[in-house]
């Protein structure tokens, strides 16, 4: 079972129809799946639903998916770094569920550990928990949140081996690793992928079971705020 | 009357040895420059790291180590590294002593709203709700009155709430002032600050 | 009539290429010797591992090497290592393509029980209700009858449940059968096997 | 902030007290912390409950604590290897609660993560559903399952630096990574102490924000079943 692809298209081919509900890695600009962003962008996809925490800027990440207009609807923590996504969501073309960071890398999280609903202190009391159904633990209220089950995953590791075994570095590893485990079919891009049997199997990241395809490429990984101290 | 830099440092004497941390946007962020000698903290930040360091310096920087803020950071010899839905099963979990976060309005009843301003531009709520929610105690760092004059510890908030009854302290720059059965209990009030001074500028109830 | 061997070498035939697989205790262990070849499967051990090897060589034997039950074992160059959370979270997940488990019985709606008889040795369930509950696919490999004689493949199951509807496929030394609408479908007969020799001995309603 | 202990009695000190409710790392004998079952065994705290995946054998593990019966009750889904555990039981001396292993471990998981009830798919129909709160998600029945909350976490794992950042070895991981994020206090005891920086902050597999105390010590590491193949 070959799982190595040559290019982003073909690793995505087959897997892509409009209106399709995709569960994508990355925190701001930091571990995106940038390649097979744009080969989703080439392919046309449309009427496009993401789970990911943001929506990258104007002419990166997400963002270039929301130029071209494939996005119908956004589950995201935090969206502030997009004027394009401003202009279409106030303009009511795209749709928006906020979920606190927390509960969309945990919705994440139990959708791929086959866990339809699961119940949370984050968001009581507040508009998150409109129309959620609330239950008392121990005196306290939490509501009720589901688990996100995806018709794909597109994530972006450090390294993979030929089995699909996983290393991510850094901070990049973020919500690749709950992305990646709640779609129906995952999509990895990685900076490279090395023979099985060269990881550490006692440093694997996310085990090569919840890796259908992969390819290797070269990334841009711009950085979002260059902050810096005196040398 | 503080200003933000004498309100980060009234901030950091609220730190205890060992205690794990995260800080929020903005003045909280500067609370790290002011951690008392002896006291060993770890930061950490909401995208999947324990131990976060300073700035780098041109050299350091690297794509794959930023933090909450997106902005390049550095790692420190106790570093580690974790995926989102861990780093908020710690947060969730009330492994995390306390967050210090930046607000809008505080509540007399520790009711927090720092995410949202309708009508206005709509960002999101980031980590802010599960750190609210989830962490052992919450300290607010603002101004006690917004730039109209206005006063930001309110009765009852007007904005959509971050959390409910999950602020337990308050730094501003005229004093500290703690959330307690009945309003909000003066613990301190800056150099300078008179009762008078607070009451001018308070919509919440003050306790002496 | 097949023998145990024979039955887990029908049993491999199951097997897909590029799949993650559970076997259970007994019978199930030895499939892993029939696995056809240009197939490659990977074997899971519920305790946290992806990769499981062959039992090891003396000099091989690590105590921190073991298999769900409790042998130890040997890696491969594709092992990883994760922890009991993670480890049923892929199971409950439906990650695992198939399990292939033992059985005491099977009921025509594809109820299963294998973790307990009343009044005897309570010993625990283990992983196998998370593992019928969570998997892609079930196939049970057992004997047809017990030591008296009498179908394991029931009308409805006597003893208390593993799970409720689960069964795919059940393989015993008779044949192959399946978990269909309105009862259990033949879908092959052991080498001189007769329709005969497996209505005597099958209490579930059989489907030609 | 020492987190560092001379030994598995001085690590406990203060921490036990009759009726007080331990989750346990391990599974089967692979990976339990042997030495802070001893110091328990030593200090004669009464009338435990365990949420343990199994229960020892009659001379290690668990089981030590059976023999001088001070345990009440155990949260567990496989005790068979256990006679004194089974002469209990059977007695009524022992009270045991029988969990599927992968409802123990995310009951477990869940507790850590500050989650006091989730839905899974695993026990529907069986006795393990019982007296259980039923919904349906997508058309399908689910069980509600509580997280567990302990008193105290113990553990064991393979290298810990000084600020309790650990890795663990092989399956020896097991349990101890949802055993440790449960209980209001986790002590560890590791084979080694490192210096802290000599961990690859990319491969801890549980960081030293869920571990408050360590001690450092020889362990047994019995096998429970030697099985080999030719050499």
């Amino acid at each position: 079972m070959k799982k190595i692809f040559g290019s982003a298209t073909e690793a995505l081919d087959g897997l892509l129809h409009d209106g399709m509900f995709i569960a994508a890695g990355g925190f701001g600009l930091c571990g995106i799946p940038e390649l097979l962003l744009d080969a989703i962008k080439d392919a046309g996809t449309k009427d496009l639903t993401f789970a990911s925490n943001n929506a990258g800027v104007d002419d990166f990440g997400i963002g270039i998916l929301l130029q071209t207009k494939q996005v119908k609807k956004m589950l995201s923590s935090y969206v502030g770094e997009n004027a394009e996504f401003m202009r279409q969501y106030l303009s009511g073309e795209l749709e928006l569920e906020f979920n606190p960071q927390g509960t969309l890398a945990e919705r994440m999280r139990a959708g791929g550990a086959g866990i339809p609903g699961f119940y949370t202190k984050t968001g009581v009391g507040t508009v998150i928990a409109e129309g959620k159904e609330v239950k008392e633990f121990n005196g306290q209220d939490y509501i009720l949140e589901e688990g996100i089950f995806a018709d794909l995953s597109i994530i972006k590791a450090w390294k993979a081996d030929e089995t699909g075994n996983l290393m991510f570095r850094k901070t990049a590893r973020n919500f690749n690793v709950p992305a990646a485990k709640c779609g129906k079919v995952c999509v990895v891009e990685v900076e490279e992928i090395v023979p099985t049997g060269s990881l550490n199997p006692d440093a694997i990241h996310l085990p090569g079971i919840y890796v259908n395809r992969i390819i290797q490429g070269d990334h841009e990984k711009r950085i979002e705020q260059r902050t810096v101290r005196e040398g | 009357m503080w200003d933000r830099n004498q309100m980060a440092a009234r901030a950091a004497q609220e730190l205890q040895d060992g205690w794990y941390v995260n800080l929020g946007i903005g003045i909280p962020t500067l609370v790290s420059n002011y951690i008392p000698d002896g006291i060993e903290v770890t930061l950490q930040s909401e995208n999947g790291m324990l131990g976060m360091g300073p700035f780098p310096t041109e050299d350091e920087i690297d794509a794959d180590l930023i933090n909450a803020g997106k902005q390049t950071i550095t790692e420190l010899p106790q570093t580690a590294y974790f995926d989102s839905s861990e780093s908020f099963a710690m947060i969730r979990g009330g492994k995390i002593a306390m967050a210090i976060l930046g607000a809008m309005e505080v509540a007399e009843n520790g009711d927090l709203a720092n995410w949202m301003i309708p009508g206005k531009l709509v960002k999101g709520m980031g980590g802010a709700m599960d750190l609210v929610a989830g962490v052992g105690r919450v300290v607010v760092i603002m101004d006690h009155a917004n730039k109209r004059g206005e006063s930001k510890l309110l009765k009852e908030c007007t904005l959509p709430l971050t959390g409910k009854n999950v602020v337990d302290r308050i730094i501003t720059n005229l004093g500290v002032f703690d959330v307690v059965e009945g309003g909000l209990k003066i613990a301190e009030m800056a150099p300078g600050v008179t009762r008078a001074d607070i009451d001018a500028v308070t919509e919440a109830k003050i306790i002496a």
